[in-house]
């Protein structure tokens, strides 16, 4: 009896679980989710802006770079994938994608520079790609 | 003289050993997020850990009977059953990571992907676990894991506005822009890095294994009081470096190569190799001690022979144990699942589980007729009914915790 | 023979470390033997180690799992527990400690497929760490 | 017999009414150290391991020690030959 008690309310919290998933985004959850894409992403940046500033006073390893680089760019892409599948649901929330979307793919691409201008050894590229990231990180931040 | 330099290594080895995978990661990333708003975590977690190895390292010498022998012995087979599961299950998402640990210090040396050195990583932990002696392993990792004093070191170096630093300690606030569950969430991962169940079980089956006896007491005593505190202060140094660089910036800590940017900006190339060196060595050792570990509690409730001081065909159960453990958590790792995600459910695991070890180690430490003399003062009880208050608090409010705040979000 | 008096047989015997003068670790006890003498008072005659015996008390879905995985093991003999009579316990304080060594006594047959099969297989099998 | 077949079982008295739950089987052990069954060890309602503040002179940090009283209220040892097991 117990058991079927317990399997019961397993199925339900399963299905309810499911039932939310599916709902209809609104604007807030829209808007919620740009959120902490950008903040994610700017979070990354700054990493990566931190990484690029060491790497040109030469206290970092290549090898790290190279990873730490990559971490973050993972990161940009995730926050991406999350805005890009969220559904939009109105105009207002287009917007607000269309604002922040084109944020993150050059974020994206700066932290990509800053991997090749450290392998490359070219620091006029790389303070050039620390100093893009600087203002991102501004723009990013005033995502609301 | 002889002694002295003996208690000293074994001091060291306690430091060094003291910081894992765990604590890393929930140090440097509650620095991030809240400064040294939740220092007082580790504190309230070193004690803790310090009064739970005291008890055990005393029954051990005392009654000879390492931590899960005598959780079955106390709360029987069903209960004892439950919590072997649950323990097993902790200390083997513990491994995993720990593995995942060691994979990402060989990628940050040497720039080809971690998940390509998990087999390796797991591998060598095994040999290492097989072939090398326990004293030998003890030490080379445990002073190769001092190396992470380098945190302390990058912290001097940073400058930090210590001031801040201190005020966030003593002020101990939910900051703006973060929410009740969060912090405790934070709280409790920080709790279970410091009172790890696996230190617990490793550290009383060495125990019993070199057969340590009423007057290894002050030894061992000596290691858990200096060593753990200090193992501590390291860990503190890991939060305020990240404290220091990425909270005024707002940056999130979410990878292992960003618990040593601090250092790297401090230090430079050599911090940054000598930080490499502490992360391969400290998630190495805590590797071969959570592999043990896994072992030891299936060994210890079933009461076959274990232990590394027999033959491996002797304890042919013991070593099938670890094996397959390590495969397991190298499984788990190969899914693509971030090992700082396992890290994080290694914690909360932990601090679920803690409350049944830790129960029957407070029991037989007041039972006269397995300790005689040496049964608990009033002051050891007093401190270990506290902490089995705090254990119970913070195993309750794991789950609830992790799922309102969403991991901490 | 040094045994607590009186002794209990939950408390004292159940679920102890039983080893051999050495201190090898044989097993658990799983469960205590007790029989009808002739004057009718019951009295404790042997121990039992085994997953056979800890499974039949742990019960449920689990318990008749580990006594099932335990008897399928056995390839010889009987899928028994094994039985040591209480004339050879020792001594009974944190551990149940045996008057006769391990290697008079029936081996685990998990412990013996195992060493066969996966550990003794393995190069180093048989030096001490 | 086992000792599981014992433990836990429910028992009365000669006059029928009900003594509680078998906590434990206490053993006298004789010159020949066989351990005699004296006693049993009874209790109203808790089911598991008695954690041992069932023994005289155990003492445990002063809060568990009134708790497992508390808990274990009622328990006590009946006379082996007054026990009935059905």
């Amino acid at each position: 009896m117990r058991r079927w008690l317990l399997a019961g309310t397993v199925v339900v919290v399963a299905l309810g679980a499911i039932g939310l998933g599916l709902l209809p985004t609104t604007e807030d959850g829209f808007r919620s989710t740009a959120v902490t894409s950008a903040r994610d992403t700017r979070s990354a940046v700054l990493s990566t802006r931190e990484v690029g500033a060491a790497a040109l006073r030469g206290r970092v390893l290549q090898s790290y770079v190279n990873i730490a680089v990559q971490r973050a760019r993972d990161q940009v892409s995730t926050a991406i994938t999350d805005l890009v599948d969220t559904e939009v649901p109105g105009p207002s929330s287009q917007r607000l994608r269309d604002e922040v979307l084109p944020m993150l793919t050059r974020s994206a691409a700066r932290i990509n520079d800053v991997a090749t201008a450290s392998s490359t050894e070219d620091r006029d590229a790389l303070s050039r790609a620390v100093d893009e990231l600087s203002g991102l990180a501004g723009e990013l931040g005033g995502v609301r | 003289m002889k002694r002295v330099f003996a208690i000293t290594l074994g001091i060291l080895t306690a430091i060094g050993g003291f910081v894992d995978i765990g604590d890393l990661v929930a140090n440097a990333v509650t620095g991030a997020r809240f400064g040294m708003r939740l220092a007082w975590v580790v504190v309230v977690g070193v004690i803790g850990i310090c009064v739970y190895a005291e008890m055990c390292g005393r029954v051990a010498a005392v009654s000879g009977r390492p931590v899960f022998d005598l959780v079955r012995e106390r709360l029987g087979p069903r209960i004892g059953l439950t919590n072997l599961i649950g323990s097993y299950l902790a200390t083997l998402f513990t491994l995993s990571a720990e593995i995942g640990g060691v994979a990402i210090a060989v990628e940050l040396a040497t720039s080809v992907h971690y998940l390509l050195w998990v087999p390796i990583a797991a591998f060598v932990v095994w040999v290492v676990i097989w072939r090398v002696k326990f004293e030998m392993m003890e030490r080379i990792f445990g002073l190769a894991g001092l190396s992470l004093v380098v945190f302390v070191v990058a912290l001097i170096q940073l400058a930090p506005p210590w001031g801040q630093l201190a005020g966030q300690a003593v002020t101990p606030v939910v900051p703006a822009g973060e929410d009740w569950a969060t912090y405790g969430f934070f709280a409790v991962a920080l709790f279970a890095a410091a009172l790890t169940p696996y230190e617990v079980f490793f550290f009383s089956s060495g125990g019993v294994e070199e057969r340590w006896t009423r007057k290894d007491l002050v030894v061992s005593r000596l290691n858990v009081f200096i060593g753990f505190p200090l193992g501590g202060l390291l860990s503190l140094g890991v939060m305020g470096t990240a404290a220091t660089l990425f909270l005024p910036l707002g940056v999130r800590v979410e990878s292992l190569d960003q618990v040593a940017l601090p250092v790297a900006v401090a230090l430079g190339k050599l911090g940054l190799a000598v930080v490499i060196l502490g992360f391969f060595a400290a998630t190495f050792g805590a590797a071969l001690e959570t592999g043990l570990s896994a072992g030891y509690t299936i060994a210890q409730y079933f009461g076959w022979q274990w232990g590394k001081l027999v033959r491996p065909r002797e304890a042919a159960r013991f070593h099938t144990v670890v094996l397959v453990s390590i495969l397991i958590g190298v499984a788990m790792l190969l899914t693509t699942t971030d090992p700082i995600m396992i890290t994080e459910y290694s914690l909360v695991f932990s601090a679920v589980a803690l409350p049944l070890t830790y129960l029957p180690i407070l029991i037989v430490a007041n039972d006269r007729d397995y300790l005689g003399d040496q049964v608990n003062s009033r002051t050891a009880n007093a401190l270990g009914v506290t902490y089995l208050v705090i254990i119970l608090v913070v195993a309750v409010a794991a789950v609830p915790l992790m799922i309102i705040s969403g991991m901490g979000g | 023979m040094k045994i607590p008096d009186p002794l209990r047989v939950d408390f004292h015997l159940l679920d102890r470390q039983v080893v051999d003068p050495d201190g090898y670790l044989i097993g658990k006890v799983d469960d205590v033997e007790v029989s009808v003498g002739e004057d009718g008072v019951p009295v404790v005659t042997a121990i039992h180690i085994g997953q056979h015996a800890l499974g039949n008390r742990i019960g449920g879905v689990i318990g008749r799992w580990l006594a099932a995985t335990a008897r399928r093991l056995h390839e010889t003999g009987d899928p028994r527990p094994l039985r040591v009579p209480f004339e050879l316990v020792h001594k009974v304080d944190s551990a149940v400690v045996l008057s006769v060594r391990h290697e008079l006594m029936d081996p685990s047959a998990l412990e013996i497929w195992l060493r066969d099969n996966v550990i003794g297989r393995i190069p180093g099998a048989r030096d001490a760490g | 017999m086992l000792a599981s077949d014992y433990l836990g079982r429910t028992v009365r008295d000669a006059d029928g009414q009900e003594l509680g739950r078998v906590a434990d089987l206490i053993a006298q052990v004789g010159e020949d150290g066989t351990p005699r069954m004296v006693a049993v060890l009874v209790t109203p309602r808790w089911r598991g391991r008695l954690l041992g503040y069932e023994r005289p002179g155990v003492q445990g940090p002063w809060v568990f020690d009134k708790l497992a009283g508390w808990l274990h209220r009622g328990t006590r040892e009946i006379p082996w030959d007054e026990v009935r097991w059905e």
